[in-house]
């Protein structure tokens, strides 16, 4: 029991936490700022994912979303000023509609989670280590297409990507 | 008390680092220099520059120094003589050690000074090209040992180091980590010559001290890390594990530091090229050939 | 009613609110990318909360959490090229200029 | 392989792969004979020592054809084996002129293969298709120059002669066929009474076609037009001595009636031709006539019943006449003419192919130990014992005479004279072809015997024969030597130059005949065409009563269309008035709820978001209701 409450614990604290930096991302005026908090909100939910032990993954979402959200970081520095917008301006539009239909959208989905049974909860979770080998397995065997259409996909994406944000060609008619 | 214990290791570690590292720039050994020095950091006033972002300017050399701690916590310098020996280690060096980067990042956006804020974008530049350098030979180690295990990595060379195993997937590695640790060639982030000291070059007093400080770790740590994967860590002949894996540790280092000061720094063209366009086959066929040697000699 | 669950559950509602609205209210498209990341960050929590609390002994549950991460690096991605492609063109990725799409 | 197969396809494949490759005709045309040559020698050994051989192939329903291997089929494929490589072996010389060899050796190899089987066939289908062949193969070579005046009517003339001849032979294979009710010729031997007859006259009828005999005979002497070899083929072994074969072949089942027509016909024959080549001014047209004369007297010794006799002298006159007539292509070249104004002399140019030419001309006569001797004293004694002896023996000795005549009479225009030397080009080949006939035509005599032996039917022979045939030989020769034509015929002599063409010859039987089919198809086809007219007429008049009915139909027609124009104008009226209305007010509405709708797409990534994120909310709202409704 002290075991749970110890987990449940650990998991709303980093809950409280990814829900805090979330909220950061979009209160912040400095880019760079609200990149790195999105960053932390991350590692915060990769620490849920531990906490839950889902070791492996939690361990992977920490270190992807490091590096994704250092490059969205640049990018951000790289599209808009730092601070955003220039200074006080308002960087969003149609904000009220956003405000409720985001509360909307909280409150049914805590209403489904809470009003909803779930059903009957499973005992104890295998140890990481057999974890990892079973997703492995799971990877290289039943899901092996879906994984590998993943796979390929993404390098799709990384090809397409860098083809439309490379320096068109000047053709130079010679 | 392992952790304590581990956490005196390090700070060893960082204290012979820094003299080897003073020993290969100026060629004398001065086994006092990097405690005056600290002392005069710790003496000396930390200015603090205008219109910082301060909690990124703070924040930044602790989360250097813990990221180089985390990773030393999955590291077994003798058999039990371990902090956690996470099931998934040999991936959560590298998830500890991405957080160098954005403490790089932090560092170097944080003061608001131009030097600094390149030498951090430069720092993200080179993770891009090295990021890949260090996960797919980790790979390879790990689909010898058919664990993320840094233990039953370290059990799995008893008969043959992956240095032998795999030179190629060494190699790479050795790099790769001395990219990760910004040591010369790869020091872009704190070119001295260039940048005055890049991302340092807004820090001073206690908060510099810190930075130095998680940078030597950072280089024991990665030394570490270089010998559990590819050196067969503790196991050696005759001399007690602590003694091999001190000295491997230390012998890396060496090399790490001298490797650095004989070759010319290169740019980040230069190594983003180099990494996608010759590392990444490269470690893609290391892959693909410990597969086949896992095959062979199961 | 199973209480067991409820602060992940609550804490992936609240990402996802929070997503909804950085999605809907950013004008600028990297802050519009933002708010999904944090839209599936939310979806991820509550599958992996799903997996843990329900059904912990079979890996599908993770493996399709490995495939969000897939979705999340490749959005990543294409909405930077398409950043890019677009700074390149009319130096600015403020959404409220972009109305190419209007038929 | 069966040798009867090479003897007949080696000359059949040698003229395709002339025709085919084009070049080196004269080597493929000799190797071509020489192996037919050999297979066929082979054949005639085997023969000769009992080994039969023997051809069955699919043809009409239970007609077979069959190729057999009888002694008198191999003997007469040995000849035509024989003479036609010997001929093969001159015309290369003789043609080096010319630059049309491919024709010639194809259409020359064409005519052996097709003589071959018509010796070796065994039933009369296969006869008949190899007697059509060789007629075609002789209009082609007859006509091979027929570029020069005058080929073409002597070509077109033969076949036709040939051609209405041959209609008898139709007729008569037909009523054997029906009568013995298989198309095999041994076994339409047997056949006897009326059938008989009327098939030994009608094959008597195509065999004087073929033979030339009178009053056939005038398409022979014309056919000189052709080159030298083919006349050599023709008269020796193939299609000339196709007619006596065909009597031959079928003595045993001729009665005694028609054996007597038969020997009378020769006879007559052998007496006119004889005239005629005395009186003729020509050397080959001479041989020609004496050709004829020669197939008479076989034909007497047919009639006289003795077909072996027959056999030998057709054997024995073909080397010679081909001699005879290789040894007149040599004059021929070394004067450039035939005609005995221009040959006077020629002998001298070249004493041996003279002596040659002269050695064949004695054995034709029937001089000691030449082969011409014996058979034709074989010929005499058979007629001195046929039942009508008087007439036959006669017509025999008479011909002798004459042939003697004639003979010297052209050795001594050939002698007499003075020399006028060409060069002839490939004298070489034509003087070995002419060697190795002249040796045959006078040795072949001391073979006689060993054929009478595989014929097990000893030949008719007494002294008196001998010595009547040996008189008369030797008058006849010193009459030629020494008495001129023209004195020696006499009275004839108009009849002779106009070669007796008995009643016109040619116009009167083969050309009144056609000229009358033509006339009565003719006929067939005016009335035929009225016909054809009058059902024209016909549909015409059906087509107008179509028309005038098409046009009643139209005017139905286009009064409807303008009742349903007028129905479709009150319709367009009621559309104006009526549905365009709605349908206007409908597009109306479409376009205003279109605008609206417009503004909801505004192209703003955040409107549509928005829109999207609301749309999907309504979506699980309704899906939540029963979820939260129990």
């Amino acid at each position: 029991m002290a075991m749970i409450s110890a987990q449940t614990f650990f998991i709303s604290f980093f809950g409280l936490a990814a829900v805090w930096f979330g909220v950061v991302v979009f209160r912040t005026h400095s880019m760079m700022r609200s990149a790195l908090a999105l960053l932390f909100s991350q590692t915060a939910i990769g620490a849920m994912f531990i906490g839950m032990q889902a070791e492996f993954l939690g361990v992977l979402q920490i270190m992807m979303m490091a590096t994704e959200m250092s490059i969205m970081a640049i990018f951000m520095v790289m599209f808009m000023m730092d601070p955003g917008g220039l200074g006080k301006m308002d960087m969003t539009h149609q904000k009220r509609l956003s405000v409720i239909t985001g509360l909307v959208a909280f409150v049914a989905i805590v209403a489904v989670a809470v009003f909803t049974d779930w059903g009957p909860l499973a005992g104890s979770v295998p140890d990481s280590a057999q974890q990892t080998e079973d997703l492995g397995l799971e990877l290289m065997g039943r899901s092996m297409l879906i994984f590998e259409t993943a796979g390929l996909t993404l390098l799709t994406a990384m090809i397409a990507a860098t083809a439309v944000a490379v320096e068109p060609i000047k053709r130079n008619r010679d | 008390m392992t952790t304590a214990l581990i956490l005196l290791l390090l700070a060893v570690g960082a204290y012979l680092v820094a003299v080897i590292e003073a020993w290969t720039v100026s060629g004398r050994w001065q086994l006092a220099a990097p405690i005056t020095a600290g002392i005069a950091l710790l003496g000396r006033e930390s200015i603090v520059p205008r219109k910082l972002d301060r909690v990124f300017f703070e924040v930044a050399p602790v989360l250097l120094l813990i990221s180089a701690l985390l990773a030393a916590t999955v590291l077994p310098l003798t058999p039990g003589l371990i902090i956690t020996d996470l099931a998934t280690g040999a991936l959560f060096i590298n998830a500890a050690l991405v957080y160098v980067l954005v403490a790089l990042l932090m560092a170097g956006w944080g003061p608001n000074g131009a030097y600094a804020m390149i030498g951090g974008w430069r720092f993200l530049g080179q993770l891009i090209a090295y990021a890949m350098l260090i996960v797919m030979p980790v790979t390879a180690v790990a689909m010898r040992a058919e664990s993320l295990l840094t233990t039953q990595i370290v059990t799995s060379q008893a008969d043959l180091w992956n240095i032998l195993y795999q030179p190629l997937g060494f190699v790479l590695f050795f790099v790769a980590a001395m990219a990760l640790a910004f040591l010369p060639p790869f020091d872009l982030t704190t070119a001295t010559s260039e940048l005055a000291g890049g991302v340092e070059a807004e820090y001073s007093g206690v908060r510099l001290a810190v930075f130095r400080l998680g940078r030597l770790v950072l280089v024991i740590t990665l030394a570490a890390t270089t010998v559990v994967f590819y050196l067969g860590g503790w196991q050696g002949p005759w001399l007690p594990p602590w003694a091999w894996s001190a000295i491997k540790i230390l012998a890396v280092t060496a090399l790490m530091l001298l490797a650095g000061r004989v070759l010319p720094r290169i740019r980040e063209a230069d190594l983003l090229n180099l990494c996608w366009k010759l590392g990444i086959p490269l470690a893609l066929l290391n892959i693909f050939v410990v597969g086949l040697q896992v095959l062979v000699w199961p | 009613m199973t209480p067991e669950l409820f602060p992940a559950l609550i804490t992936g509602a609240a990402l996802f609110g929070i997503g909804i609205y950085g999605a809907l209210s950013q004008t600028n498209l990297v802050m519009l990318l933002m708010g999904v990341e944090l839209i599936l960050a939310g979806a991820m929590v509550n599958l992996v909360a799903f997996w843990h609390h329900l059904h912990p002994d079979t890996p599908a549950g993770q493996m399709f959490v490995l495939i969000v991460m897939t979705v999340m690096a490749v959005e990543m991605a294409v909405g930077f090229g398409v950043a890019i492609a677009r700074f390149r063109a009319i130096g600015s990725v403020e959404m409220e200029e972009a109305a190419e799409l209007k038929g | 392989m069966n040798l009867i197969a090479v003897t007949i396809l080696a000359p059949l494949a040698a003229a395709l792969l002339i025709l085919l490759l084009r070049r080196i005709p004269g080597a493929l045309a000799l190797s071509g004979a020489t192996t037919g040559l050999l297979a066929s020698l082979a054949l005639l050994a085997d023969t000769g020592a009992g080994v039969s051989h023997e051809i069955q192939l699919p043809g009409l329903p239970n007609l077979p054809l069959s190729l057999i291997a009888t002694p008198l089929t191999t003997l007469l494929s040995g000849l035509v084996a024989i003479i036609g490589g010997l001929v093969v072996v001159y015309a290369i010389g003789y043609m080096k002129r010319d630059d049309e060899k491919v024709r010639f050796f194809a259409s020359m190899l064409l005519f052996v293969a097709a003589m071959q089987t018509l010796v070796l066939a065994g039933d009369w289908i296969l006869l008949l298709a190899a007697w059509e062949l060789i007629g075609l193969a002789s209009y082609l070579l007859i006509g091979f120059w027929f570029r020069r005046p005058g080929v073409k009517s002597a070509a077109t003339r033969a076949f036709l002669y040939t051609r209405s001849a041959d209609l008898g032979l139709y007729v008569a294979v037909f009523i054997l066929i029906a009568d013995a009710g298989s198309s095999d010729i041994t076994t339409t031997l047997n056949t006897g009474g009326g059938a008989a007859t009327a098939a030994g006259l009608l094959l008597l009828v195509a065999a004087m076609g073929k033979s030339a005999q009178t009053p056939l005979h005038d398409w022979l002497q014309r056919a000189m037009a052709g080159p030298t070899p083919v006349s050599a083929l023709l008269h020796s072994a193939t299609l000339v001595a196709a007619g006596a074969i065909l009597l031959i072949r079928t003595a045993p089942m001729l009665p005694d009636k028609v054996l007597l027509v038969i020997g009378i016909v020769g006879g007559i024959t052998t007496l006119v031709t004889g005239l005629i080549a005395l009186g003729e001014r020509d050397l080959k047209r001479t041989l020609a006539a004496s050709t004829s004369s020669q197939y008479g007297l076989m034909l007497v010794a047919v009639g006289a019943g003795a077909p072996l006799a027959a056999l030998l002298h057709l054997l024995a006159h073909a080397f010679i006449k081909s001699s005879l007539f290789l040894g007149a292509g040599v004059f021929q070249h070394s004067r450039d003419s035939t005609a005995f104004s221009e040959l006077h002399g020629a002998g001298r140019d070249r004493p041996w192919i003279f002596f040659g030419f002269a050695l064949a001309a004695l054995a034709l006569t029937g001089i000691p130990p030449l082969s011409g001797f014996f058979s034709k004293d074989a010929i005499i004694a058979a007629a001195l014992i046929s039942s009508y002896a008087p007439l036959f023996t006669t017509f025999v000795l008479a011909s002798t005479l004459l042939t003697g005549a004639y003979m010297a009479r052209s050795l001594r225009i050939l002698w007499q004279g003075n020399i006028a030397l060409h060069n002839i080009a490939g004298l070489a080949w034509m003087g070995a072809a002419l060697a190795g006939l002249v040796i045959l035509a006078a040795v072949l005599g001391a073979a006689f015997p060993a054929i009478e032996a595989m014929f097990s039917d000893p030949l008719p022979g007494n002294n008196v024969a001998v010595i009547l045939g040996l008189v008369a030989a030797v008058v006849g020769l010193t009459l030629g030597w020494f008495v001129p034509a023209q004195r020696l015929l006499g009275p004839l002599r108009p009849w002779s130059q106009r070669s007796f063409a008995i009643a016109g010859g040619f116009n009167t039987w083969v050309v009144r005949p056609a000229l009358a089919t033509a006339r009565s198809c003719e006929r067939l086809e005016r009335a035929l065409y009225n016909e054809v007219l009058a059902l024209g007429r016909l549909g015409l008049n059906v087509a107008r009563s179509c028309e005038r009915l098409e046009r009643a139909l139209y005017n139905r027609v286009l009064a409807l269309g303008r009742l349903g124009l007028s129905l479709g104008q009150a319709v367009r009226l009621g559309d104006e008035r009526g549905i365009d209305g709605l349908i206007f007010s409908l597009v109306r509405g479409v376009t205003y709820l279109g605008s609206r709708a417009r503004r909801l797409q505004s192209g703003l990534i955040h409107r549509e978001l928005a829109i999207t994120v609301v749309v999907t909310a309504l979506i699980f709202a309704t899906l939540l209701i029963p979820i939260l409704t129990f």
